[in-house]
């Protein structure tokens, strides 16, 4: 009797609704107004099925339409609860899951329960999903619910950041069976969560239209609609805002722009370091394998200066592949700070004195930037000759990806530090299979990461955190260059944009 | 009589004109002081070479130059107004109604775009002012009588579904419909074949005389002149030097300059040939200033005086005026240089008087390319079966009009298309001259290259004795050597035949094609030429193929001719009896068309211009081909086909009822 | 490219000697022609002789002088890394006018040998080339800058490739246009009377005779390249800074117009200098070339 | 007519499976394929090439080769690689925004360089070379400035400054309004480029016209120089300026991926670049043939309209 059984749940959530909305006259009154908020989308949307989805500008959408057992604070970048309420383990190797009662799906696909959070996650495993998340649940040995309101999950292997794979991102956002199979080929733009927003159109040349979630189990966001137009170029994006065209400016990256609309008083929603960007060294490269060579390339370059110089707001110098909002992050790990003379005396050492070219791997998307040409310049100074070898980007990440370089720079987008140092230290993740572009294998690292994630003890955790970053910036597979912040700005009466460390905004949060 | 006073009738009296074109290199002085009266309904004819500035001078009295061509002074008085006077909105009052203008290229001279019920009609209405129907009417009316068959529905037609003649008759029609008291028009029938040209000059003087329209007639050709003209000006460097009635400038020319231009004109007698008469030198350049008489320096009677002072037109009695200081000109004088052409010498041994090129059965088909392949292309036959012999040292002439396959057959024995069908056999090798001077040579090539050019790819001789050949050449063709080194742009008309001339030679060829050398040059080089050509056929023996419509300068040249008509030789026999007295009624019509430069004798000839057009070669007559024209023709012409047969010892026709 | 594009200009039989004194000499007193060089010739000098100038090198950032505004010391000012704005333009004249001739000098020497090849001996091997021109006509220009780049990675060559395959195809067939024309010449025909070869034919009659409308053609192609190169610098696809292109300076400096307007706009000027002069030199061969145009 | 539709349809079938060709062969040629566009920073090897396989893409070349044109041969263009959606829709989307550019473009072009071309050649007929040189100066200029700097200059000015248009905005053809405040700057931008060309073009063929025999024939029955100007010697040089026109609209309707970007539009150039870059081989390959049909269309039209302002023109 599925009609009826439909029927019954819309009538519940229904109920549910008003009966949240009775609780919060606040929110009613902001219902009443029907608000909508404009948001600058910067570039075409390319589906939002959890499975495969990619680009953070989708991802955004899709943190806004999902939830996850676990969540990131906006502010602090901590793992909060989001669908579970609390959770257990002894060994960090099962966990138990406490799910939050009376959540619903939306568009009446009734309440949420532990079967779901089992599909979803069976469905990322599944090979005929082809999910490109699906090695970062390989690790679950079993999976159970004993009741609807309790997920149990058993690794093969013991891990510590167990609650970020879970938490609202990728492989981690919980769908609906009924909603999946009814979207059949077209997922992507027929998502259904339990978030605050759900997809009320599209037009994926355009915007993307999200409506607010009535039965959200925070009760309704702020905001009645959400428009999203897609605005690819950053100054028209920065004239549509001053034009009062949008509220709220999804990323902009172009520094002058951001003073422009910082001295016409406008609000510079911003979040701090969040991603590392790093060069990455191929330690196969005959040159390259010397870490003399590595470290003098990192005293060359005055990254300070560099930010200073050119985008003060959007950059910031970075030591570390972790940055140091990270619960793991170890200030005890060696720097290099500017020093041409310690780099020449290096180089000279290494058998370099005269210098050597280094190939530099970019992507030609925004030509060579200003920071490249600044490098280049360090560089020389020293006696290094940088190329620059500028190819699209789907060439660019084809090499980058089967580590067909000499140097590359990648951006470490991720609030799971454990992940960053498994990902891109660890032997068993060597490029073309990971994302190891160095080639790094150090064993001692290699034990001490492995360690790390089996160990339930946070003190002892976080020790042989530090030593893993100790190694990993003296060996220096991976010169950390800058930090990244990430700019929202908007009109000064839109409140409650936090921009969380994996560069996104919870719109719930968000009023105007 | 007071020949110079102004005739108080005078319908156009054009007084000291002066037109100037202000280019970047100096002011040319196209019109340089011209007066001169037309009464009422009088056929005035306007001659001179080109530059004389007869054509600027037409221009010059509707301002209808274009930039920078400028009338600087004057009085154009058309019925007491000045005309130079008029504001151009006022002028646009006077340009086709009261003045009509015939332009000489009628491909070009039609809106292509429009039809020609637009381009009249709207003239007429505004002039005239009748409402469009009635202009219609009108319009059609004038086509009617301009002999455009159908004309109700022809004046929906675009300019270039009718012919050359017919669009000549358009214009004339556009002209004369607003019932012009003047008309004007600048060398109207150059550019057609010559019995259309007669068409169209019975055309002209038939409605000028019906409507008492004058006529302003500029031309080159004398023999127009005679045939046509009241009174005649003779142009020369921007100046009239010549001017009265037509009869008396024929019988008794006064100035040097008319003298000249009417001994240049092979005679029509062809009893005795004698060398046809040259005319040294250049006109003046127009942008110097010349001091004394423009042609001093081409007149064998000119004296210290014309080299100081200008003469001016002066009255010489009989309403004729001539600017000259001698009274008669040349006088006597010029009579004696004319030298007699000797006759061929025989040939010294038989195997000089061999047949050199033989033509057997010739065919040449054209057949255009359909993309669709179901359907069947459509064919021209060009070339339909033509057999022609030519001996050694002999000139044959090729007449008819254009589209008669004459420049086919050309190409034909040049080997520069494959014939269709039959054989040409050619002792020796075939070269060719061609027709327009300014684009037969490539202007990257200096003239040693280009005479050279033959020798070259032949592999002849070392490069000394390349360079010695050309000079050889050079002397031959009457250059200089030292014009060995520029380039064919730096050199006048008649120049550049030369070196065509001397090209075509360099391989001792035993045939040259030219293919109508002349008809690009003026009157008084293509007398040079002429005489080249003959000098050059007496000395070298070589065997020539004179093409040309101008029938004139054929039947002077040539030993033979062949009369073509579609493809086809329809008479063919020794120039002087084809000449003299032609057997196929299409030659006799052919001849009958031909101006005659005497007014005299133009007088005495009954004009009975052929009527109707050559018909087109896609879909040829069963018969005769010329049944549809021909004003002997039986329905057993139209049903039987006829082929060249012997009239005489010496000549063949095809025609059934030629003997 | 879709970006800019110039057609190529209708052409009338031109005749035109340039090997003669008389023809340098008629160019020379041409008047759009010595505008031209009246703004070309200094600029090349300039370029030529930028090491020797008191100014600083094109790629020398300085910290100290950031985005300063044209001043005496800089006349064109500095971007944002301190370089010299008047120093990157001179450099990048010099590419982008390299860039300019090969892509001219490339589509020239292509588009002669085919389109004299399609014109003269017509048939089967003038389809193929006109079926071959159409589809590359068919096909955008920045797909195949972006393949060439994808390929070849950015620089000069991708570029110049990438500006003059598109510009190939008209040369094409601006050439066999012209040789159609002048295939039935009378000297053509003269030549064949005495069994001159195709090779002669071409070589000595067709050829110089289709140079100097191409060579018109050219110079405008030359004046487009500069402009789709700096298009293609807008899309990353073209010549890589810090090596400046005029495209780049203009798109690095475009973010800066309200900030700092001379970073785009002098180059930029620049860049229109030399476009029109470019395009005055092509009208100013053509007039020389044209009779009729020259009233 | 009949020999000119199979000769039309012969070149459109051939042009049509040469580009096609080109493109299928050219974009597997070059590095990086649809997988690799859609890595960014956090995708390993491992899992891209797990992509890889299920897209089939690891088929041999000859084999997806066939399998395209027998797609094709039934007109079935496919869904894009990274989003599934039918591409024929996305390009039907797409169209009326180009379309509309397009034609905006073209009636401004020509509302501004035909008047100014003409006045240029009758001018120059007259010996006047001033305004002549001025005008011909002025549109040489505004064409010579690259678009993408011109687009910024026009939004600073006319969308920032004095508000006339929005810089951002859905554009659709349910809001005729909206849709045409999108376009103007665009519009204006894209047709500075061609006012030069084709201001030149015309001041070229009707300066060739004036000097026609016909011109002096008209004037000779004593009409205006503004009555042949209009009359006859615009129409006569329409062959010319009608095949600029042609060849721009063809390059307008291909998209103009820059002012696209800068303006926020979503047309064809859009999807042709977007396509590109993500490798989208479905997508590009459909984009192609809709460019080899634009193309042959458009000189099919052209030649229509020569046909309307030339009657000698015979097919």
């Amino acid at each position: 009797m599925k009609f009826s059984s439909r029927s019954w749940l819309s009538a519940a959530f229904l109920a549910g609704a008003t009966l949240l909305a009775a609780v919060s006259p606040a929110r009613v009154s902001a219902a009443a107004e029907d608000k909508t908020l404009i948001v600058r989308f910067y570039d075409d949307p390319a589906g939002f099925d959890p499975s495969n989805i990619f680009r953070i500008e989708n991802e955004n959408i899709a943190f806004n339409i999902f939830s996850g057992l676990t969540t990131y604070d906006s502010k602090t970048g901590q793992i909060v609860p989001d669908l579970a309420t609390s959770w257990e383990t002894k060994d960090n190797v099962t966990w138990t899951f406490h799910l939050r009662k009376g959540v619903q799906w939306q568009k009446g696909y009734g309440e949420f329960t532990a079967a779901d959070v089992l599909y979803s996650y069976k469905r990322v495993l599944d090979p005929a999903t082809a999910s490109p998340y699906v090695s970062e649940l390989t690790g679950i040995d079993t999976m159970e619910a004993p009741d609807p309101y309790t997920v149990v999950i058993k690794l093969k292997a013991a891990n510590g950041g167990f609650l970020h794979t879970v938490a609202n991102y990728h492989q981690g956002q919980i769908v609906k069976k009924e909603a999946i199979e009814a979207a059949g080929g077209q997922v992507r733009w027929k998502p259904v969560g339990t978030g605050p927003y759900y997809l009320d159109s599209i037009d994926v040349n355009s915007r993307i239209v999200l409506k607010r979630h009535d039965g959200y189990y925070k009760g309704p966001a702020p905001i009645a609609t959400l428009d999203f137009h897609i605005i690819k170029d950053d100054a028209t994006a920065a004239i549509a805002l001053r034009n009062g065209e949008i509220d709220l400016l999804m990323r902009q990256s172009k520094e002058e722009q951001l003073q422009i609309l910082k001295d016409a008083g406008f609000k510079m929603n911003h979040v701090d370091n969040y991603a590392s960007s790093i060069k990455v060294m191929n330690l196969s490269d005959p040159i390259l394998k010397d870490v003399r060579v590595r470290r003098a390339i990192a005293y060359a370059i005055d990254y300070p200066a560099i930010t200073a110089a050119i985008a003060p707001t959007l950059q910031a110098p970075a030591y570390s592949m972790l940055m140091p909002w990270m619960d793991v992050f170890s200030k005890d790990a060696p720097e290099y700070k500017y020093d041409p003379e310690k780099a020449k005396k290096l180089l000279a050492e290494a058998g370099y004195p005269n210098g050597f070219t280094l190939k530099s791997l970019n992507t030609s998307a925004q030509g060579v930037t200003e920071q490249q040409q600044f490098e280049i310049d360090y560089l020389s100074q020293v006696g290094i000759k940088m190329e620059l070898e500028l190819v699209d980007t789907p060439t660019f990440n084809q090499r980058r990806n089967k580590g067909d370089f000499m140097t590359a720079t990648r951006l470490l987008p991720a609030v799971n530090p454990d992940m960053i140092l498994f990902s891109y230290l660890h032997p068993d993740n060597i490029a073309p299979k990971g994302l190891n572009g160095a080639r790094y294998n150090n064993p001692e690292l290699t034990s001490a990461i492995e360690a790390a994630r089996a160990e339930a003890d946070p003190e002892k955790r976080m020790g042989l955190y530090a030593k893993a970053q100790k190694i990993a910036m003296t060996d220096l597979p991976y010169i950390p260059a800058l930090a990244n912040n990430v700019y929202w700005p908007s009109k000064p009466n839109v409140t409650g944009v936090n921009i969380n460390y994996l560069a996104q905004v919870n719109f719930w949060e968000v009023d105007k | 009589m007071n020949e110079l006073r102004p005739i108080r009738s005078a319908l156009l009296d054009v007084r000291n004109l002066h037109t100037h074109f202000l280019t970047d290199k100096g002011t040319v002085k196209a019109v340089n002081g011209v007066s001169f009266q037309i009464n009422q309904g009088e056929r005035v004819a306007i001659v001179g070479e080109s530059g004389s500035g007869k054509s600027a001078m037409a221009m010059s009295l509707l301002r209808l130059l274009a930039y920078p061509g400028k009338v600087v002074s004057g009085e154009i008085n058309l019925e007491g107004r000045d005309l130079n006077r008029l504001s151009e909105r006022q002028l646009n009052e006077v340009r086709g109604r009261l003045v009509g203008t015939i332009f000489q290229d009628p491909m070009s001279s039609l809106d292509p775009v429009m039809r020609i019920s637009n381009q009249m009609i709207p003239p007429i209405m505004r002039h005239l002012g009748l409402s469009r129907e009635k202009a219609r009417a009108e319009a059609i009316s004038w086509l009617d009588r301009v002999g455009i068959p159908d004309a109700a529905r022809r004046i929906e037609s675009y300019p270039f579904e009718m012919s050359g003649g017919m669009r000549q008759r358009v214009m004339i029609a556009m002209a004369l419909s607003c019932r012009p008291r003047l008309v004007i028009a600048d060398e109207p029938t150059t550019a057609l074949d010559v019995t259309i040209q007669a068409q169209i000059v019975e055309l002209l003087k038939e409605l000028t005389a019906e409507t008492g329209a004058a006529m302003i007639f500029i031309t080159h050709d004398l023999g127009l002149v005679a045939r046509f003209a009241h009174k005649v000006g003779v142009m020369y460097a921007g100046k009239l030097v010549e001017f009265g009635p037509v009869k008396d400038i024929f019988a008794r020319p006064r100035h040097p300059y008319t003298q000249s231009l009417l001994d240049t004109i092979p005679p029509v007698d062809q009893l005795e040939r004698r060398r046809l008469a040259q005319i040294p030198g250049f006109p003046p350049d127009m942008k110097l200033p010349v001091t004394g008489c423009a042609f001093k320096d081409r007149c064998a009677g000119a004296h210290r005086r014309c080299f100081e002072v200008a003469p001016e037109l002066e009255p010489r009695g009989h309403g004729h005026a001539a600017a000259c200081w001698l009274p008669e000109g040349l006088g006597a004088g010029r009579q004696m240089e004319r030298a007699l052409i000797p006759p061929m010498e025989p040939a010294a041994d038989a195997g000089e008087d061999r047949v050199v090129v033989e033509i057997n059965n010739l065919h040449k088909h054209f057949t255009t390319r359909s993309s669709l392949p179901w359907r069947k292309p459509p064919t021209v036959r060009a070339v339909n079966g033509i057999s022609l012999r030519i001996r050694k040292g002999e000139t044959l002439g090729i007449v008819g009009e254009s589209g008669c396959g004459k420049s086919t057959v050309a190409r034909l024995l040049l080997g520069l298309d494959p014939a269709t069908s039959g054989d040409i056999f050619i002792d020796g090798m075939a070269q060719m001259v061609f027709q327009d001077p300014s684009s037969s040579f490539n202007p990257k090539m200096t003239l040693f290259n280009i005479i050279q050019e033959p020798l070259v790819v032949t592999g002849w001789g070392t490069k000394a004795e390349r360079e010695t050949r050309v000079r050889e050449l050079l002397g031959q063709v009457g250059l200089d050597e030292s014009y060995m080194h520029r380039y064919p742009s730096q050199l006048s008309g008649g120049q550049r035949q030369r070196i065509a001339i001397a090209r075509a030679l360099a391989l001792k060829p035993s045939v040259v094609v030219a293919d109508e050398p002349t008809s690009a040059l003026d009157v008084s080089v293509r007398a040079q030429i002429i005489n080249l050509l003959v000098d050059l056929k007496q000395k070298l023996r070589v065997s020539f193929v004179f093409i040309s419509h101008d029938l004139l300068t054929v039947s002077y040249i040539s030993d033979k001719i062949a009369v073509m008509y579609l493809g086809e030789v329809v008479e063919y026999g020794p120039a002087d009896e084809v000449f003299n007295n032609p057997a196929h009624p299409y030659t006799q019509a052919l001849i009958s068309a031909v101006p005659i430069p005497d007014p005299e004798a133009e007088e005495a000839r009954i004009q009975k211009p052929l009527s109707g057009e050559l018909p087109s070669p896609l879909n040829l007559p069963v018969g005769c081909s010329f049944a549809s024209r021909c004003p002997k023709a039986t329905d057993y012409c139209r049903t039987h086909k006829m082929v060249l047969k012997p009239y005489s010892k010496t000549r063949e026709t095809a025609c059934h009822y030629a003997s | 490219m879709a970006l800019i594009s110039i057609p190529l200009p209708a052409h009338r039989s031109i005749q035109f000697n340039f090997s003669s004194l008389n023809g340098t000499i008629r160019l020379l007193s041409n008047r759009r022609v010595q505008l031209a060089l009246m703004i070309l010739v200094p600029i090349l000098l300039l370029t030529v002789f930028r090491p020797f100038l008191p100014i600083p090198g094109p790629l020398e950032t300085n910290l100290r002088a950031m985005t300063k505004p044209p001043s005496f010391v800089h006349l064109f000012g500095t971007d944002r890394m301190g370089r010299d704005i008047l120093s990157r333009t001179l450099a990048g004249v010099q590419i982008s006018m390299f860039v300019g001739f090969a892509v001219a000098l490339l589509s020239l020497t292509v588009g002669l040998v085919m389109g004299t090849l399609a014109g003269f001996f017509g048939g089967v091997i003038d389809r193929v080339m006109m079926t071959i021109t159409d589809i590359f006509l068919a096909f955008p220009s920045l797909l195949l800058a972006i393949g060439l780049v994808s390929v070849m990675g950015t620089g000069m060559l991708p570029v110049v490739l990438a500006i003059s395959l598109s510009d190939v195809p008209r040369f094409i067939r601006l050439q066999r246009s012209l040789v159609l024309s002048l295939r039935s010449r009378a000297y053509i025909d003269a030549a064949r009377t005495v069994k001159a070869s195709q090779m002669w034919l071409m070589t000595r009659h067709i050829v110089p005779n289709t140079l100097a409308p191409l060579l018109v053609a050219a110079s405008i192609a030359a004046a487009n390249a500069i402009l789709v190169e700096a298009g293609l610098s807008f899309l990353g696809l073209g010549i890589m800074p810090p090596a400046p292109s005029l495209g780049n300076l203009i798109r690095d400096g475009q973010t800066y117009l309200e900030q700092a307007w001379w970073i785009s706009t002098l180059p930029g000027a620049v860049i229109l200098l030399i476009a029109i002069s470019l395009h005055f030199l092509s009208d100013g061969i053509r007039q020389v070339l044209d009779p009729r145009s020259r009233k | 007519m009949l020999t000119y539709s199979f000769k039309r349809l012969v070149q459109l079938f051939v042009t049509v499976l040469g580009v096609v060709t080109l493109v299928f062969f050219t974009m597997r040629l070059i590095p990086g394929d649809p997988i690799s566009a859609m890595a960014g920073d956090n995708l390993s090897g491992a899992a891209l090439d797990q992509m890889r396989g299920q897209m089939g893409l690891n088929d041999p070349l000859p084999v997806q080769y066939l399998t395209y044109l027998g797609r094709l041969a039934v007109l079935d263009f496919g869904t894009t690689v990274t989003t599934k959606l039918p591409i024929v829709g996305l390009i039907l989307g797409a169209l009326p925004v180009t379309v509309s550019i397009a034609l905006g473009t073209i009636f401004l072009t020509v509302l501004i360089s035909i008047p100014l071309g003409t006045l240029a050649a009758y001018m120059a007929h007259k010996g006047n070379r001033m305004l002549d040189n001025i005008i011909t100066g002025v549109a040489m200029v505004l064409d010579l400035m690259p678009p993408f700097w011109t687009s910024l200059v026009c939004l600073l000015i006319f969308s920032l400054t004095l508000g006339w248009f929005p810089a951002s905005g859905t554009v659709s053809l349910d809001d005729p309004a909206m849709l045409l405040r999108r376009i103007a700057l665009p519009v204006l931008v894209l047709s500075m480029a061609q006012i030069a060309t084709l201001a030149r073009i015309t001041r070229t063929s009707v300066l060739e016209v004036l000097n026609e025999d016909y011109v002096r024939t008209a004037r000779s029955m004593g009409w205006s120089e503004l009555h042949v100007l209009f009359r006859h010697a615009l129409k006569n040089a329409a062959l010319p300026i009608v095949t600029v026109i042609g060849l721009s609209f063809g390059n307008l309707l291909n998209g103009t991926v820059i002012v696209e970007f800068i303006f926020t539009l979503p047309g064809i150039g859009n999807l042709l670049v977007g396509g590109m870059n993500s490798r989208d081989y479905q997508m590009v390959q459909t984009l192609i043939v809709f460019y080899a049909m634009i193309f042959v269309a458009i000189n099919f039209t052209t030649d229509l309209i020569y046909r309307v302002f030339d009657p000698r023109v015979q097919f």
